[in-house]
């Protein structure tokens, strides 16, 4: 169907940042290499996942194989549309990322081991986007795990380890659900490999089937914090900014949604799924999450931990739009991938900016804030009012295809809820900025507009250009190039169409 | 009838398993290590003997051979093999009564009651115990 | 006590409950005695009818022993050899004060110290005619060891232990395994297998006898040996 | 040809006459015992890998020993099976150097050289198990790895050693009486002694004495392996155990009992109607064995005993898999078996280094051990992920299988089993792993600690690259024992 | 084409220039130099006024000789284009926006304080005008939400300016209505995108009457009132008027005057967009939508009026005005009518200007003298002459008064509704007209009355209070008078809003309604 070419451009993605994995410990406390390593490491592998860009877009599908790990399941990478969108936005938020972590963690403990299992998350999610089958994926998937963990540990405190212990249980009872869904899947296909219409049919059997989704959406929906399932998420706020930039915007929430597309699109397939009708429910759940977890995040104090249930309510927007199988909505949901990782990173960098440059962690200690700095809280509003839906910004993009999707699919309510959940969201967003801009600085010493907090450039630059990125997705999306097309391409081929999306 | 005749014509069988059972019960029961040693024993020396039994030949000789006798011998295999068990028991035996010794020079006693008592006495002070009696 | 009493209840029902199949198996078995039960008709049979010839051994146990099944006895002195090691890597920190320092009588003493020399010859000619007649290196090894043990008993252990220098005592004691591995692969050469015996009569005699010496001294020494470590006489 | 098949005699002989030879020549000098066992034990895995390349080369092939046709004389076999000798002698290898300076603080030096005769007779021991075609011969080289297990079990000094050791000793002496018993049954039905002749009788013969010998085999067998109910010897004898002891026992001493089962099977294959409910039932308590092993896992703190329960755990894996007999579970099971063994003796290795260099087993005193024994606490770590079966590593490729298995037997609630097992085993790796890496010293044994010597971190090291190797290498593990699994149980679906 | 092309380029720059304008005018805090912000702050405004004035006597040209202008600017993602378009309605709109935000910059410049706060709201102000220009020129509803939402949440920070706790609630309380109707205007916009695969303005309406036999009639109807209540929102449109009583008075005054001159007609602007070039005359006719909206606009006339009259703070009054006047539009839409609608349109025009001028001097009597309550306003008229003077004809403008150009504005209107037969309509115009009366004579007189005891304006220590010394604000208020009496005088001219809005009505509707 799609001409596959066997590159090795898809392994080397992966390496890139294991070897650098490697070299980070190899030279353990000497800074400077340190950086060198972590910023040639993500540059090679930008520029590695950038390079398969033209091809992808011209229908090719690069392939890399290794031997069977088992019978019937091989090990090895297919990078297809979806996979390659994933990959580009991780890359290329690595890059950001890893500067910004560069300028925030100076002056940290165990620095080696933090970058080590920083470029370790990396090469993982890349892993994740390319692999050619569930149990590659599943392997990644689980080292993700594995490698988030000590960074999440970062910290070594009692909270930490807290938060640590209840990403783990929750992570692994994930993988539990899917490693037993991915069983019974083969044991119903003898297959693992994803298939570009599903690998899935009807003759499997009603209750294998429920069972095999229920499984497999749950599994995946532990990471991607689908709501019953979400509560590590907050909790991992505990960790240093930079990694809960990486767990909620780039790698591992991101892995369970990428999870969920592929078991929506390339293992059920959408006409499976749509004669089954469990999607519908699944859009229901989502629908419910994206209100009740933007209510939980207005509630919160904390700037993280309302970055942290702002992004379980963003989540299921990814997951409403793949679950109402419907061309544009899938074009929804493999956009927002892009869209809600750069919105949400921008506000991450921020509040660690902040944190950094003032100490201040709460809401209501931001007053005055965007007067100390300007910049960074320019970048935030930008970011925030992506998250509103403010048309010209990334998150307006999603909401727009997303109601055409719930509109295609009958089901409007979804416009609705989407809507309010707009509302919500600009009902926790406004009020920092509102504080931040219109409140005045406390009258504390320290607070003085001729001494501004130092922050470090390598955390101001990543934020703007997030920020920049924010207004080009949402406004520059049909660029040439633009990973716009990419996810209409994805979109495309989960629905067997040979016409561009309308 | 038919079962009596059975049973009478196997009793060799039957009392090698009332043995082994006995032996058995003897080992599962008894709080006393000696005890179960010799309740090993006695398994041994019951599964020893049926297999003997099996070689066994109504008016056999034993199987020695002599040229142009004419038999009829009792089977050399489980002869054999009984041979070849008890040794092993005796090993198995040996090495049970010299880990007894030592058992009762750590714990002061045979009794299983009170190994348990003095090891629960134990665990409480464990820590201290376990640096101070590494030399032993 | 109540959970000892439930666990004797319990191991009771258990044993009562596995007695009736075991028992209802056993009588399924051929009986025995009958010359028609397999295992007198297959392998039996046929050691009967060919083995003495075969094997060189009119003691037919002998020659199962030694001959046809002789991996079965290497194991078997290895067995004992290991008991031996495991023995002596674990007793000893046992304390030797609890020894019966009570001497036997002076009856007995003599007794026994006459008998130990003809019980010496008896197990050395069970030992040697063990293919031809009812006996073997086991079974004289079993006399060398009861006749230690039975010195040791009216002299001091320690007293008969010492009477060989301890390197000595173990190599007595890997006399079964190191001869039977020598003949083991002398089997090679001699009869193309490895724990083959030749065909040729008077070397397989020889080696025979040997293997049997070996299993006789060897066992012997193990035997005492146990008994020493066990009495805490062991210096090794 | 036929030169080739000599060498499989002597894959059981050498360690044997080579372990019964170190008390003799090297009783006062420890390191050249030491030096000898590693030479002895090479020998023989180069001896095991050269029969292993014969077999992929050539197919199985017997040996007679000392000439005799088979029903008179013993035979010996190299099957898929038998492969197993190559896993086991290379262990024994790396723990032996392990044991270099390990034995040398748990051990009494005068009995050092026991030690490393009692390691080399116990691989005889295997090695013969595994080879051997001849009921009675199976029974007499168990006894053998059995008889020098107890006593290697005791050579800790541990006051609670001499008493594991007994409980270990009197289960396992119970259960080769009833292996020594059933194989006197099956004599008294057939006549014969040899594996393969004693199958084909047995599959005429009436059922119940027949049943009755099967029966005992397999509890028999079940006990030597720790099957779940009659599992409560192990923990206390492997946690009490010096360490490549226990790495040892758990990693190959508990699989014996496995090969045993499979030689049951393969026996009986023929009477299918007798191995039904057996199997059934095993695989039943194997699942309860996997869950309440890895609950009793969860529990310890102990790090010994952890993984002596998870052991029990794992036993319980393989159980399911021989249970289910289909043709993935079982080859999965047998696949387990190998990489259960690879990884299990890296982590008592490990743990062994740890409790070598600080003297301290329980866990939450090994705190922050991470940093100051770097390769070891890695390899710990490392092995415990891939113990809980994450692929790509080696637990993975065996729990895969057998919970394809399950589905095709219709037992879904297995996989469910698995699964949740598995997770429970991660989340005790994962406390350990806490424990060394993110918690700070609480000990001045660990504040102190340096890096074990490289005689203890090396063998870690290679355990851990096989243990990610061999997971990559499942497919061709799997299409090797494939065969041998559609043999044992006559035909698999 | 190249008139087409050179207008396009024309529509972007009057959205563009203004933008980028602003956003320098921010920076103007750092330079610490006033008269140079000022330069900037008065290139940008009158800079943008001449393109608009430009671009639509271009139009008008274009329109003369049948030609009609659109530029695609950009893509936002594939399907949906964000476009410039320049019609007759959308000319006069841009127009008085670009007139309106000098006068009210100008305003401010006397009536903030001079301090670098100030660049920030002329900023502020800048931008938005920018994207209120662009909802006017949008050529697609994707557009008009794009601008409208990004105007919408500019006001925040103006409205807030002042950062009192009052200011603070009326914030909030803007933006929930304002994001709140965002949503629905969102919902609408999509579900008009999904219908009809295309958001395009047509005149006679995108969704044609042809279509409702393929289109399910409770989309529709859905889609319609969600874009009436979402846009209805910002048009002040009772119910949904709660934030208009509260901002205006919050904010300063030069910004209250933009957003009762212009922000609420941009509402009221969309809702005609939404209505005749969306669903189209012959489709509202047939949906049945138009007799509800009418119910509510005359309800809205009414009852605002009412809750004036009852009001005495002067910015409230004000504010309840403007939901009035707005509604009058709204009204007048209803019957289709191209003089009601021409009429409807000089009205929002004029509107901006008086009411916009309004605010000015009730910012200007606020800054020079505290006051806000009518009631106390006695003798101001003596204190500040010319500021009260403008008042009093601002406010007889709003009555109705011929000749100033409230009169015209209500004259056309009511003229096209007794055309059109809709006497229930003119009723309530009349109506309104006269409370408009009952509500504003009061103020007229109370400021021209001698201060009594007590009052403000009583001659006594503060006697330099309300002296009209801050020029920029005088210029302001003046310039709003000078402007009403010529919309009012010259509202026949060729070029003025009436003619202009003659137009927009003849393209919206297709119809000549000046024969």
């Amino acid at each position: 169907m799609t001409p596959e070419l066997v590159d090795i451009r898809p392994l080397l993605a992966v390496l890139v940042s294991l070897a650098c994995a490697g070299a980070v410990f190899a030279v353990r406390h000497r800074a400077r290499w340190r950086a060198f390593w972590s910023l040639a490491a993500a540059g090679i592998k930008f520029a590695l996942v950038w390079s398969m860009l033209p091809g992808a877009l011209a229908g090719r599908v690069y392939v890399y194989q290794f031997g069977e790990l088992l019978p019937g399941v091989a090990f090895g990478f297919r990078v297809d549309a979806l996979g390659l969108f994933f990959a580009l936005v991780s890359s290329t938020l690595w890059v950001l990322t890893t500067i910004y972590a560069l300028g925030y963690m100076r002056g940290s403990h165990s620095l080696h081991r933090f970058f080590g299992f920083f470029a370790l998350c990396i090469s993982t999610t890349v892993g994740i986007a390319f692999a050619e089958n569930l149990l590659t994926l599943f392997v990644f998937y689980e080292l993700l795990t594995i490698c988030t963990y000590p960074l999440i540990m970062h910290n070594e405190d009692l909270a930490a380890r807290r938060a640590a212990r209840k990403y783990l249980v929750y992570t692994l009872f994930g993988g539990g659900l899917i490693l037993a869904g991915m069983v019974l899947l083969h044991s119903v296909t003898g297959t693992l490999s994803l298939a570009e219409t599903g690998i899935l049919d009807a003759s499997v059997g009603d209750h294998w089937l429920l069972a095999i989704f229920l499984l497999l959406i749950a599994g995946f929906g532990v990471k991607a914090a689908l709501m019953p399932l979400h509560a590590w998420l907050p909790a991992a706020m505990v960790a240093p900014t930079p990694v809960s930039a990486l767990l909620h915007a780039v790698a591992v929430v991101k892995a369970g949604v990428f999870g969920i597309l592929r078991t929506i699109y390339n293992v059920f397939g959408i006409d499976l799924l749509r004669d089954l009708g469990y999607a519908d429910w699944l859009a229901m759940l989502a629908g419910v999450i994206m209100v009740v977890a933007s209510v939980q995040a207005l509630r919160q104090k904390e700037i993280k931990a309302r970055l942290a249930w702002s992004t379980i309510s963003q989540l299921s927007y990814i997951v409403l739009a793949a679950a109402l199988l419907t061309p544009l909505a899938a074009l929804a949901a493999i956009i927002h991938i892009a869209n809600q990782a750069f919105s949400k990173i921008t506000l991450f960098f921020v509040a660690g900016a902040i944190e950094r440059g003032t100490g201040r962690k709460r809401v209501d200690e931001l007053a005055g804030v965007g007067r100390l700095m300007p910049w960074t809280m320019a970048a935030f509003t930008l970011a925030s009012l992506s998250f509103i839906g403010v048309p010209l910004m990334a998150g307006f993009v999603t909401k727009w295809y997303l109601s055409l999707g719930a509109l295609d699919a009958g089901a409007g309510i979804y416009v609705a809820v989407m809507v309010i959940s707009g509302l919500l969201n600009a009902a926790y967003w406004l009020p920092m900025i509102h504080q931040a801009f219109f409140k005045p600085l406390p009258s504390e010493p320290g607070n003085d507009l001729r001494n501004r907090p130092r922050v470090s450039s390598m955390m101001i630059g990543p934020i703007l250009v997030c920020a920049a990125y924010v207004i080009l997705l949402g406004a520059g999306a049909s660029a040439p190039s633009m990973p716009f097309s990419l996810a209409e391409a994805a979109a495309r081929f989960a629905f067997e169409l040979e016409v561009p999306l309308e | 009838m038919k079962i009596a005749a059975t049973a009478l014509s196997h009793v060799d069988y039957l009392v090698a398993v009332a043995l082994f059972l006995t032996g058995a019960w003897i080992l599962l029961t008894s709080g006393n290590l000696v005890k179960k040693v010799i309740g090993l024993n006695i398994m041994e020396t019951s599964v020893f003997a049926f297999i003997v039994t099996t070689g066994m030949i109504d008016g056999g000789a034993p199987p020695l051979v002599a040229p142009g006798d004419p038999g009829p011998f009792a089977s050399p295999l489980p002869h054999a093999l009984v041979l070849t068990g008890i040794v092993v028991a005796v090993s198995v035996t040996s090495l049970a009564l010299v880990l007894i010794l030592r058992v009762r020079a750590e714990f002061g006693s045979v009794e299983l009651d009170e190994i348990a008592l003095s090891l629960a006495a134990g665990d409480t002070a464990e820590q201290s115990e376990r640096h101070g009696s590494a030399d032993d | 006590m109540n959970r000892r009493r439930a666990g004797r209840i319990l191991t009771a029902v258990l044993i009562a409950a596995l007695a009736v199949p075991l028992m209802y198996g056993m009588v399924q078995l051929p009986a025995p005695g009958h010359a028609d039960a397999p295992a007198h008709t297959n392998v039996s049979a046929g050691y009967i009818e060919r083995g003495a010839e075969l094997g060189g051994s009119e003691n037919l146990v002998t020659g199962v022993l030694l001959n046809f099944r002789a991996l079965d006895t290497f194991g078997e002195v290895l067995v004992i050899f290991t008991a031996w090691l495991a023995v002596a890597a674990v007793a000893g920190t046992a304390s030797n004060a609890e020894r019966d320092p009570v001497p036997p009588s002076p009856v007995v003493d003599y007794v026994i110290r006459l008998l130990g020399p003809f019980i010496a010859i008896f197990a050395l000619f069970v030992i040697v005619n063990g293919h031809v007649l009812p006996g073997g290196g086991f079974q004289g090894g079993v006399l060398l060891g009861a006749m230690l043990i039975l010195l040791s008993l009216v002299m001091d252990a320690e007293t008969v232990a010492r009477a060989v220098s301890a390197r000595s005592w173990i190599w007595l004691r890997a006399t079964g395994v190191l001869v039977f591995a020598m003949v083991a692969v002398m089997g090679l050469p001699l009869a193309g297998y490895l724990f083959g015996l030749p065909d040729e009569p008077g070397l397989r005699q020889v080696l025979t006898v040997a293997l049997e010496l070996g299993i006789g001294i060897g066992g012997g020494a193990v035997l005492a040996g146990l008994f020493f470590a066990i009495a805490g006489a062991d210096r090794s | 040809m036929i030169e080739w098949s000599h060498w499989l005699p002597i894959l059981a002989m050498l360690p044997l006459v080579g372990g019964a030879l170190t008390p003799l020549l090297f009783r006062h000098r420890p390191a050249a015992a030491c030096f000898w066992a590693v030479s002895v034990a090479s020998v023989t895995s180069v001896v095991a890998i050269a029969l292993l390349l014969r077999l992929v080369d050539s197919g199985g092939f017997s040996y007679a020993v000392g000439g005799w046709l088979p029903q008179y004389g013993i035979e010996l076999r190299m099957d898929e099976v038998g492969a197993f000798a190559v896993p086991a002698s290379l262990l024994v290898l790396l723990s032996l150097v392990f044991s270099r300076h390990y034995v040398a603080r748990a051990v009494d030096a005068s009995r050092v050289s026991f030690y490393y005769a009692l390691v080399l007779i116990n691989l005889g021991g295997l090695n013969g198990f595994l080879v051997t075609g001849d009921l009675f011969n199976l029974f007499v080289f168990m006894e053998i790895f059995s008889v020098s297990a107890y006593a290697l079990v005791a050579t800790a000094r541990e006051p609670i050693a001499s008493l594991a050791a007994l409980k270990y000793l009197l289960l396992g002496a119970a259960s080769s009486l009833l292996v020594l018993f059933s194989v006197g049954v099956v004599f008294a039905m057939t006549g014969t002694l040899n594996l393969e002749d004693a199958a084909a009788a047995l599959a005429l013969s009436s059922p119940m004495p027949a049943g009755l010998a099967l029966a005992g085999l397999a509890t028999g067998f079940a006990v030597k392996a720790a099957l779940f109910p009659v599992h409560f010897w192990l923990p206390d004898a492997h946690a009490a155990a010096p360490a490549p002891v226990s790495a040892v026992l758990s990693a190959l001493v508990v699989k014996a009992g496995i090969v045993g089962v499979l030689r049951t099977l393969e026996l009986f294959g023929g009477a299918e109607s007798l191995l039904q409910p057996l199997l059934h039932l095993v695989v039943w308590l194997g699942a309860l064995g996997a869950l309440g092993g890895a609950l009793m896992a969860l529990v310890q703190r102990d790090i010994k005993l952890m993984l002596a329960y998870s052991t029990v755990a794992n036993i319980g894996y393989i159980f399911i898999g021989l249970g289910l007999a289909t043709a993935s579970a079982v080859s999965g099971a047998m696949v387990h078996a190998v990489n259960h063994a690879v990884i299990k003796s890296a982590l008592f290795l490990a743990a062994g280094a740890m409790i070598h260099r600080t003297g301290l087993r329980n866990i939450d005193d090994l705190r922050g051990l991470g940093r100051r024994m770097p390769v070891t606490a890695f390899g710990m770590a490392f092995t415990l992920i891939a113990l809980s079966g994450a692929p790509p590593m080696a637990g993975f490729t065996g729990k895969w299988q057998i919970a394809l298995g399950a589905l095709q037997a219709g037992h879904p609630s297995l996989v469910a089993v698995l699964v949740i097992a598995g997770i429970v085993v991660l989340a005790f790796g994962i406390r350990v792993i806490n424990a060394l890496y993110f918690r700070p010293p609480a000990r001045v044994a660990v504040a102190s600690a340096t890096e074990a010597p490289a005689s203890m971190w090396l063998p870690v090291l290679m355990l851990t690259i096989a243990s990610l190797a061999l997971g990559l290498a499942g497919t061709p593990m799997l299409e090797f024992v494939g065969p041998a699994a559609q043999s044992i149980y006559g035909t698999l679906p | 084409m190249s008139g087409a092309s050179s207008l396009s380029l024309l529509a972007l720059l009057a959205v563009l220039v203004p933008i980028t304008g602003g956003l320098l005018v921010f920076t103007a805090g750092r330079w610490n130099h006033r008269a140079a912000g000022l330069a900037v702050v008065g290139v940008v405004s009158l800079g943008s006024f001449a393109i608009v004035i430009v671009m639509t006597i271009a139009m008008a040209w274009q329109a003369s000789h049948g030609l009609q202008a659109e530029s695609v600017l950009f893509t936002l993602v594939p399907p949906i284009d964000i476009a410039l378009r320049v019609d007759a309605m959308g000319a006069l709109f841009a127009a008085t926006i670009a007139a309106l935000v000098p006068l009210a910059l100008a305003h401010a410049v006397g009536y903030l304080p001079d301090d670098a706060r100030q660049w920030k709201f002329h900023g502020f102000v800048l931008v938005s005008l920018g994207c209120m220009t662009g909802v006017a020129l949008s050529a697609n509803l994707v557009t008009l939400l794009l601008f409208y939402e990004l105007f919408s949440l500019l006001a925040w920070p103006l409205i807030v300016h002042e950062r009192t706790p009052e200011a603070f609630r009326a914030g909030v309380k803007y933006l929930v209505y304002i994001l709140s109707g965002g949503g629905m205007v969102f919902a609408g916009v999509a579900l008009v995108y999904w219908l009809a695969d295309s958001a395009q303005f047509m005149p006679g309406g995108l969704l044609s009457h042809s279509m409702l036999d393929e289109l399910p009639r409770g989309g529709l109807i859905a889609a319609c009132c969600l874009l009436l209540a979402g846009f209805g929102v910002k048009a002040a449109l009772m119910p949904l008027h709660g934030w208009v009583p509260d901002a205006h008075p919050a904010a300063p005054a030069p910004f209250s005057a933009v957003l009762s001159g212009v922000m609420v007609a941009v509402g009221v602007f969309a809702i005609l967009r939404v209505l005749l070039e969306i669903f189209g005359p012959a489709l509202l006719v047939e949906l049945g939508v138009l007799p509800w909206l009418a119910g509510f606009a005359g309800v809205a006339v009414v009852a605002a009026a009412i809750l004036a009259v009852a009001e005495d703070d002067l910015k409230r009054r004000l504010a309840y005005s403007t939901i009035s006047q707005m509604a009058y539009v709204s009204l007048a839409v209803t019957l289709l009518d191209p003089t009601a609608l021409a009429g409807a349109l000089a009205h929002i025009t004029h509107h901006a200007f008086f009411k916009g001028g309004l605010f000015f001097c009730a910012g200007s009597i606020l800054a020079l003298t505290g006051l806000r309550k009518i009631s106390r306003m006695r003798g101001l008229g003596r204190r500040m002459p010319w500021t009260a003077g403008t008042l009093t004809l601002l406010a007889l403008a709003m009555m109705g008064i011929p000749p100033l150009s409230g009169f015209v504005g209500k004259w056309t209107l009511g003229s096209g509704m007794a055309q059109a037969g809709g006497f229930g309509h003119l009723a309530v115009i009349l109506l309104g007209s006269l409370l408009a009366a009952v509500y504003l004579w009061p103020v007229i007189y109370r400021i021209w009355q001698r201060p009594e005891d007590g009052d403000p304006m009583q001659d006594g220590p503060s006697a330099d209070v309300g002296r009209e010394r801050r020029r920029w604000m005088l210029f302001a208020v003046l310039a709003a008078g000078c402007i009403t009496i010529a919309l009012g005088v010259a509202a026949g001219l060729p070029g003025f809003p009436l003619e202009l809005a003659r137009l927009a009505a003849d393209q919206l509707l297709g119809v000549s309604a000046w024969k």
